[in-house]
């Protein structure tokens, strides 16, 4: 299931403007890899480029290449809606259709696309998504209520429940827990343990010591200045990253002397 | 909270510089309404005329806001005083605009009950002369009438919106919402003419049909329809189409599926204001649409009467009998606003069971 | 921002689905469909006057003789209106968002609502039985002590169906829509902007000065034109309020008023024949080149108020 | 549920088993008519339960502009076919063939005031002439004081109401002040009154907004069709030597008293009103509404209900149903006569 | 010009939620004191309730007392007015007012009290407040431009020009450099070190090296979980929090094990 991401010399701009500059990196499979670094420096820009979500702004576009096990996402031809099947995403802010219930949210992938499925398919794959996020428990009898009456760390993880539905082969998460309170933050961050088993994951975060707990390696990026462009400074094991970096401003940055 | 210390307190807190105690615009506004009574009535005895209640209510609303101000002004400064000033001011239009509300409600209320009776919703006027029969035609023929009118433009109403935020950019976007906003000035007299011409091209001289009249209106729906839809668009969060699209659904389908029903309640709120805006209309239906006394459920064929129309007909050749037609008239005005009313209930049920469901 | 994107890149390269490009072609067509229908009336519209603009006419008049004072008419009527409606409806609204208590406020905004439903005829019946005697002694009262004032230049009408009672009645119609959207404009006024008048020590009214009439300016003008469109081109309520005459003149209590396109439109088609027609006609081409004129003057200045919000 | 077939409000009697007739049959045209109209209809559509008929007052133009067009198969209209209408092309009409104007509806014209405590007023054209000129503005002038001695007049100013919108009601009563008044009615006839001439009158629109404005106002006075007087105070017109008030029978003897209109095509009867007549108990402001058809019909059938209709709108049983909710004048026994033989001779 | 702020066993509910409970603690004059904690906790809500401005939100109210310099801000016939007139407030997202220039914004609140200001003076005071704010040689050559054509960290100086022109005696700041790059966000954090010479201080921080660089005293706030109340920890100087708190959860929270 999961895949390999390889990204070359990638710079991503947003109609004149230059928001992110030469970034490579290579992405095992079956791993978490937290990118990491101060507001604006391009992290959630970058992050979007991996599924060509970017692409719903008006006026980004990317230059370079990112290789899913070493087919070019961009490559003519290619199809954003099935590069976005492969590659799911899971955003800051929970965002569960506010017009759907519990179950019909996490078929979402499904019914939005017009695909049929037997009843009895689909209640397996409910229950096996919601298990796979660990939410069946607190929800399996409520089903049917919309899902935006769940509390804030629930509807995250009804969103993680959505996106693992479509069996993607790489999660992308943009600050999944930012916006959630401490308990609930604990729960993704298991949750993020486990779905490593299946799922290349990639998870933005501004919380080192999430970034510190949850991933095997570490990406951290900065920028020169408002309008300047965001560049990937150090990538590494994390543990290196937070013990002994190579670069000077990743040492200040993870010992907090700025950001 | 406790009265024993605050006024020692209250003598030392810095904080509480200058303030009028609660109560006392309400005071203020009774003097002055008082006041405002006494001068009516001594102008009434003067002059002979009947005691005024409108002279009442003018001297004493700026007696009022003459007094809070000056009282602000004095207590508690400036700043106060026109902030005091402009909550009389502003409490003050919206009291004013008010009245006509009343006034026209209870006018057509008052007046249409008389002919509120089981004959009034059950007969056409066929071979009904002087006093009696009813407007089931004129109300079966508005509503047909208003459904084609609906059936025409709203769809064009919303794929218009949906291109106009979701795909439209350039120029072309641009010159729709121009000449929508143009749209919306079309006199609806000149809507009627120019559904008449139409379909005059096509049927001959003299044609007459609900669907012409269903055109006419449409003219004036669209553009209503579309500003509405546009707006309910443009407050779908972008999270929600991001959500759906990252789960690789198709643009189209990620529209019709996920941004449509976010803002259906919206939209069918618009719809209803849009048909409340045209199911009154009566020029461009006495052009197209026709008179007649007649039962007619077929929009396509033949002479169809509808409640505005009525309503001016039963009021422009009343026979001998006038106050018999100025029943007919009033009541099937009332009805006309019952019925817009009962629209605005059904779209707000349907709002309230769409709508997204608030978190938490 | 669209700056043209250097050659090399990869900015579309997806294959269109069919099913996205029928849905998108719908939508365009949809909007093509109403710069058609415009058009066909702009067409119908020109077609019918070009007779009665070159002439002749009945009487030997010009047909821009003929048409300047229900012109005229038509603009002071919507003026007046306009001049009571705006204000009130910019204070009902400010009223409804930020005065009045939340449970109330909607259903006063409701009730405000409601006026927008009132078919145009009704208006027309309640101005005529209602507002109009209800107004004469105030202008007989006006025509009397202020009569050097020319606006109420003696003698008042004895029957109170004057320019302004229509003015009021059309006021009235226009009221409900341009609150509504100047309510919801003004509910969209930025918090942060809020917040921040008056975490500086701002009152409520300093606050809506500072953050609220600001922002809902350009919406405030957006809507105003909304409601002026509605005035200019109502037709039945002011053909049965109005005591007509054609006159040119600002006097608004007197019994010779100024008639309006739209109205004249009403009084006149039904016994209409011939040249008549398309003078008549030809005067709905002016109302509707008058709204294309006000729009376009509208989104100027909405476009020359608006202070770019982005960085 | 007064749309089903078999009517309860079918007078006894009722020759409805007999009637084969059936179809649709449209009209439009004079508004004056339109209550006359609907009680036409309703008498015709009880006898003839499969026939629908409609008629659209949409005014006398109006009307005749679509039976032109052949929009309408007879139309209503307070003045008969101009000959310039003549001339060209009707429509639903065999070509050739010439429509006939046929007078079957004579309606008395009122001039109505509000005063308060005066019912009715005697006066002469020329006082009528003077108010609605602007030459006389005050109830208590002495032109109105000496022909009603003992009615108590105030001395509030006049405030005279007319039509604004294009009338045949206007035409019929500037046609009296002008033959009867000249001297003080200058501008002649008119069916639109002018904005630029006897600017004190105030204008309103339909005979409704005449009679709304009148008693809604003060000192007020109107012209409006008689039927539509009510309480209003109305007032006696001076003919010859006596003051008449307007009935029903002054009108018809209007009509009665007066000649054709010369040079009309054979079967035509156009009035030419009589205004300044002095015989006793003769009302001269009246209006006449003319049902105007085609001689021959291209489609036989709209003949034959046109044919029939027109028979019942003239006979005396239709004139009496249009006198009773719309308080217009039978027309007498002789001009029935002349006009069934026309309708008779319709194809 | 600074004083002293006493917050006396505050609740505060939105409705009938109660959002905080039992709130106690004493503020110095010319301080800087963080409030710091996960999400929800509640740090904004009693930041706010400092100058009333809760009462902003339909249905919030508080209960207890605040005392600045001994007089209760909650007292009666208190004007919330003047209590904000004399603790400013900066917030999360730069707020300048869009439709007024540089200038007026810096003078937008000072003009509600003093029309009549001379021009000179005025001049005095724009310059005095951009310098306070450390932004007066960016913008001096551009005053007339819309203070929203300024880059985010100059907006959110812009704004802080805004706040100390009607000279508070407190200034509250919510998450002040939480939308802003590191350069802008060091600049920020100069500043503060700069106005506690004058002013007392409030700060709420997400970022744990943030509020250990600029404060001197932290209030650490907690919350058992979705709809309980957030209750205040423990508060005490910074130094003390940071390295040896006397409570087991600030401890688990300020090393990164949770949050
Ligand atoms: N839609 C957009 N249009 C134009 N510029 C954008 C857009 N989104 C982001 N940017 C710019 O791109 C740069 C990188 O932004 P991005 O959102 O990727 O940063 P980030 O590292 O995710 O920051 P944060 O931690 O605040 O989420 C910033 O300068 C930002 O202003
Ligand atoms: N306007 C509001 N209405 C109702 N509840 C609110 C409102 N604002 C905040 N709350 C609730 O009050 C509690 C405290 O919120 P508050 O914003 O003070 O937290 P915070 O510590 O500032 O969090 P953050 O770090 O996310 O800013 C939360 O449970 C929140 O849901
Ligand atoms: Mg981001
Ligand atoms: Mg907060
Ligand atoms: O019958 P008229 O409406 O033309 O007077």
């Amino acid at each position: 299931m999961s895949k390999r991401i390889e990204i070359n010399d990638l710079d991503v701009y947003y109609g004149a403007f230059k928001a992110v500059e030469g970034v490579s990196l290579e992405i095992e499979p079956r791993s978490v890899t937290a990118f990491i670094g101060p507001s604006g420096c391009g992290k959630s820009t970058v992050l979007r480029t991996i599924n060509r979500m970017h692409e719903v702004i008006a006026g980004a576009y990317v230059d370079g290449e990112i290789l899913l096990d070493g087919a070019n996402l961009y490559g003519s031809g290619v199809d954003p809606v099935n590069v976005r099947r492969q590659i799911g995403m899971v955003f800051q802010r929970p965002n569960p259709f506010p017009t759907m219930t519990i179950r019909e949210n996490v078929l979402a992938g499904v019914l939005l696309n017009n695909r049929r499925m037997s009843k009895g398919d689909q209640d397996d794959l409910v229950e096996r998504s919601l298990r796979g996020a660990n939410l069946w428990n607190e929800v399996k009898d409520r089903l049917g209520i919309p899902g935006s009456g769940l509390s804030g760390g629930q509807q995250q993880r009804l969103c993680i429940a959505r996106a693992i539905a479509v069996s993607p082969d790489v999660l992308l998460m943009d600050e999944p827990c930012s916006a959630l309170d401490p308990i609930s933050t604990l729960a993704i961050e298991d949750l993020i343990e486990e779905l490593k088993q299946e799922y290349t994951i990639v998870i933005v975060t501004h919380n080192m010591q999430q970034a510190s707990r949850v991933s095997d390696k570490t990406a951290f990026f900065n920028i020169a200045g408002t309008g300047k462009p965001g560049k990937l400074i150090e990538y590494d094991e994390t543990t290196r990253i937070f013990s002994n970096p190579s670069v000077q401003s990743t040492e200040d940055y993870v010992s907090g002397r700025f950001g | 909270m406790t009265t024993t210390i605050s006024a020692p307190r209250q003598a030392q807190n810095p904080l509480t510089a200058g303030q009028l105690p609660r109560w006392s615009p309400w005071a203020t506004l009774l003097a002055a309404l008082l006041v405002g009574a006494a001068v009516a009535g001594l102008i009434a005895g003067a002059s002979g005329a009947q005691f005024s209640i409108v002279t009442t209510a003018v001297i004493g609303f700026v007696l009022y806001l003459v007094a809070i101000t000056v009282v602000s002004q004095l207590i508690e400064g400036g700043r106060k005083a026109t902030d005091r000033f402009v909550t009389g001011l502003v409490t003050g239009a919206f009291l004013l605009a008010l009245i006509p509300l009343v006034s026209l409600v209870v006018t057509v209320v008052a007046n249409g009950l008389a002919r509120f009776d089981l004959e009034f919703f059950t007969y056409s006027m066929r071979n009904v002369v002087g006093e009696g029969g009813g407007v089931l035609h004129a109300i079966v023929g508005t509503l047909l009438v208003t459904l084609w009118a609906a059936i025409i433009s709203v769809p064009v109403g919303i794929f218009t919106a949906i291109y106009l935020v979701e795909y439209g950019k350039g120029k072309l976007a641009k010159a729709i919402t121009f000449f929508v906003d143009v749209m919306t000035g079309i006199p609806s007299i000149v809507a009627g003419l120019f559904a008449y011409a139409l379909f005059a091209l096509f049927f001959g001289e003299g044609v007459r049909s609900g669907i012409g009249g269903a055109v006419a209106l449409s003219l004036l729906m669209i553009p209503t329809v579309v500003r509405s839809t546009e707006e309910m668009l443009k407050l779908v969060p972008n999270d929600l189409r991001e959500a759906s699209l990252a789960l690789g659904v198709p643009k189209w389908l990620t529209i019709a599926k996920v941004v449509l029903p976010t803002a259906l309640a919206g939209i069918v709120t618009g719809v209803t204001l849009a048909v409340a805006r045209v199911i009154g209309e009566t020029a461009p239906l006495l052009i197209i649409a026709g008179f007649t006394t007649n039962m007619n459920y077929n929009v396509f064929d033949g002479r169809m009467m509808t409640l505005p129309v009525f309503a001016y007909n039963q009021y422009v050749s009343p026979g001998v009998q006038e106050q018999a037609y100025f029943d007919r008239a009033w009541a099937a005005a009332l009805i006309l606003i019952l019925i817009v009313m009962i629209l605005n209930i059904v779209a707000r049920l349907i709002a309230h069971f769409f709508a997204p469901k608030a978190g938490r | 921002m669209t700056t043209a994107a250097p050659a090399a890149t990869t900015r579309a390269s997806a294959p269109n689905r069919p099913a996205d490009v029928i849905f998108k072609a719908v939508s365009t067509t949809a909007g093509v469909l109403i710069l058609i229908a415009l058009a066909g009336v702009a067409i119908f519209l020109v077609a019918q006057a070009v007779p009665a603009i070159i002439g002749p006419l009945p009487d030997d008049d010009s047909f821009w003789a003929w048409v300047w004072p229900l012109t005229f008419g038509t603009l002071w009527s919507a003026f007046l209106a306009m001049v009571m409606a705006v204000p009130m409806a910019i204070a009902i609204a400010l009223f409804i968002t930020h005065f009045a208590p939340r449970r109330l406020a909607s259903i006063l905004g409701y009730a405000i609502d409601l006026l927008a439903a009132i078919p145009s005829v009704i208006y027309g019946l309640w101005g005529i039985a209602v507002l109009a005697p209800f107004m004469q002694p105030a202008y007989a009262w006006l025509a009397e002590n202020l009569g050097w004032i020319p606006l109420f230049s003696p003698p008042a009408s004895g029957t109170g169906r004057t320019i302004l009672t229509a003015a009021i009645v059309l006021a009235v119609m226009v009221l409900p829509i341009i609150t509504a959207l100047c309510r919801e404009i003004f509910l969209q006024t930025p918090r942060l902007n809020e917040e921040a008048s008056l975490a500086l020590g701002a009152t409520r009214w300093e606050m809506i000065r500072m953050a609220v009439l600001p922002h809902g300016r350009s919406g405030i003008i957006a809507s105003s034109i909304l409601g002026l469109g509605r005035a200019l081109g109502e037709t039945m309520a002011v053909a049965m309020v109005l005591a007509s005459a054609g006159a040119v003149t600002f006097v608004v209590v007197g019994s010779q008023n100024p008639s309006t396109i739209a109205a004249n439109i009403a009084l006149r088609f039904p016994e209409a024949h011939g040249i008549t027609v398309n003078m008549l006609i030809g005067s709905g081409l002016v109302l509707f080149a008058i709204t294309l004129l006000v729009n376009a003057i509208s989104r100027w200045i909405i476009a020359k108020t608006t202070v770019d919000g982005g960085r | 549920a007064n749309e089903s077939g078999a009517d309860e409000a079918a007078p006894e009697g009722s020759q409805a088993a007999g009637s084969s007739l059936s179809g649709d049959l449209a009209g439009a045209g004079a508004s004056s008519m339109g209550a006359a109209q609907e009680a036409w209809i309703a008498g015709f559509q009880t006898e003839n339960p499969d026939v629908n008929v409609t008629y659209d007052p949409a005014g006398s133009g109006a009307g005749r502009e679509q039976f032109i067009a052949g929009g309408v198969s007879f139309a209503g209209s307070d003045a008969y076919l101009k000959d310039e209408e003549l001339e060209g092309e009707f429509g639903a009409c065999v070509p050739d063939t010439l429509p006939v104007d046929l007078p079957v509806y004579i309606s008395p014209i009122a001039v109505i005031f509000n005063v308060e405590g005066v019912d009715s007023l005697n006066m002469d054209a020329s006082t009528i002439a003077k108010i609605f000129s602007g030459q006389i503005t005050s109830w208590d002038d002495p032109a109105i004081a000496e022909q009603n001695e003992g009615v108590e007049l105030p001395a509030t100013p006049i405030q005279p109401v007319h039509r604004s919108d294009d009338s045949g009601t206007t035409e019929n009563f500037t046609e009296y002040l002008a033959a009867t008044a000249a001297a003080d009615w200058t501008e002649g006839v008119f069916e639109t009154w002018p904005s630029s001439v006897y600017s004190t009158s105030e204008g309103a629109q339909g005979t409704s907004g005449v009679v709304d404005a009148v008693s809604n106002g003060t000192g007020t006075i109107g012209y409006a069709d008689a039927s539509r007087a009510g309480d209003l105070g109305t007032v006696a017109l001076k003919v010859g030597e006596e003051y008449v008030p307007f009935t029903a029978d002054a009108a018809a003897a209007a009509v009665d008293a007066s000649p054709r209109v010369e040079g009309r095509h054979e079967g035509d009867i156009a009035v030419e009103l009589d205004r300044t007549t002095t015989e006793a108990g003769v009302y001269p402001l009246v209006l006449i509404s003319y049902a105007i058809a085609c001689s021959e019909y291209q489609d036989a059938e709209a003949g034959e209900l046109v044919k029939a209709y027109l028979s019942y709108v003239a006979s005396e049983e239709g004139q009496a149903a249009g006198q009773e909710n719309a308080g217009n004048a039978p027309i007498s026994d002789e001009l029935r006569d002349e006009i069934l033989a026309v309708v008779d001779s319709i194809q």
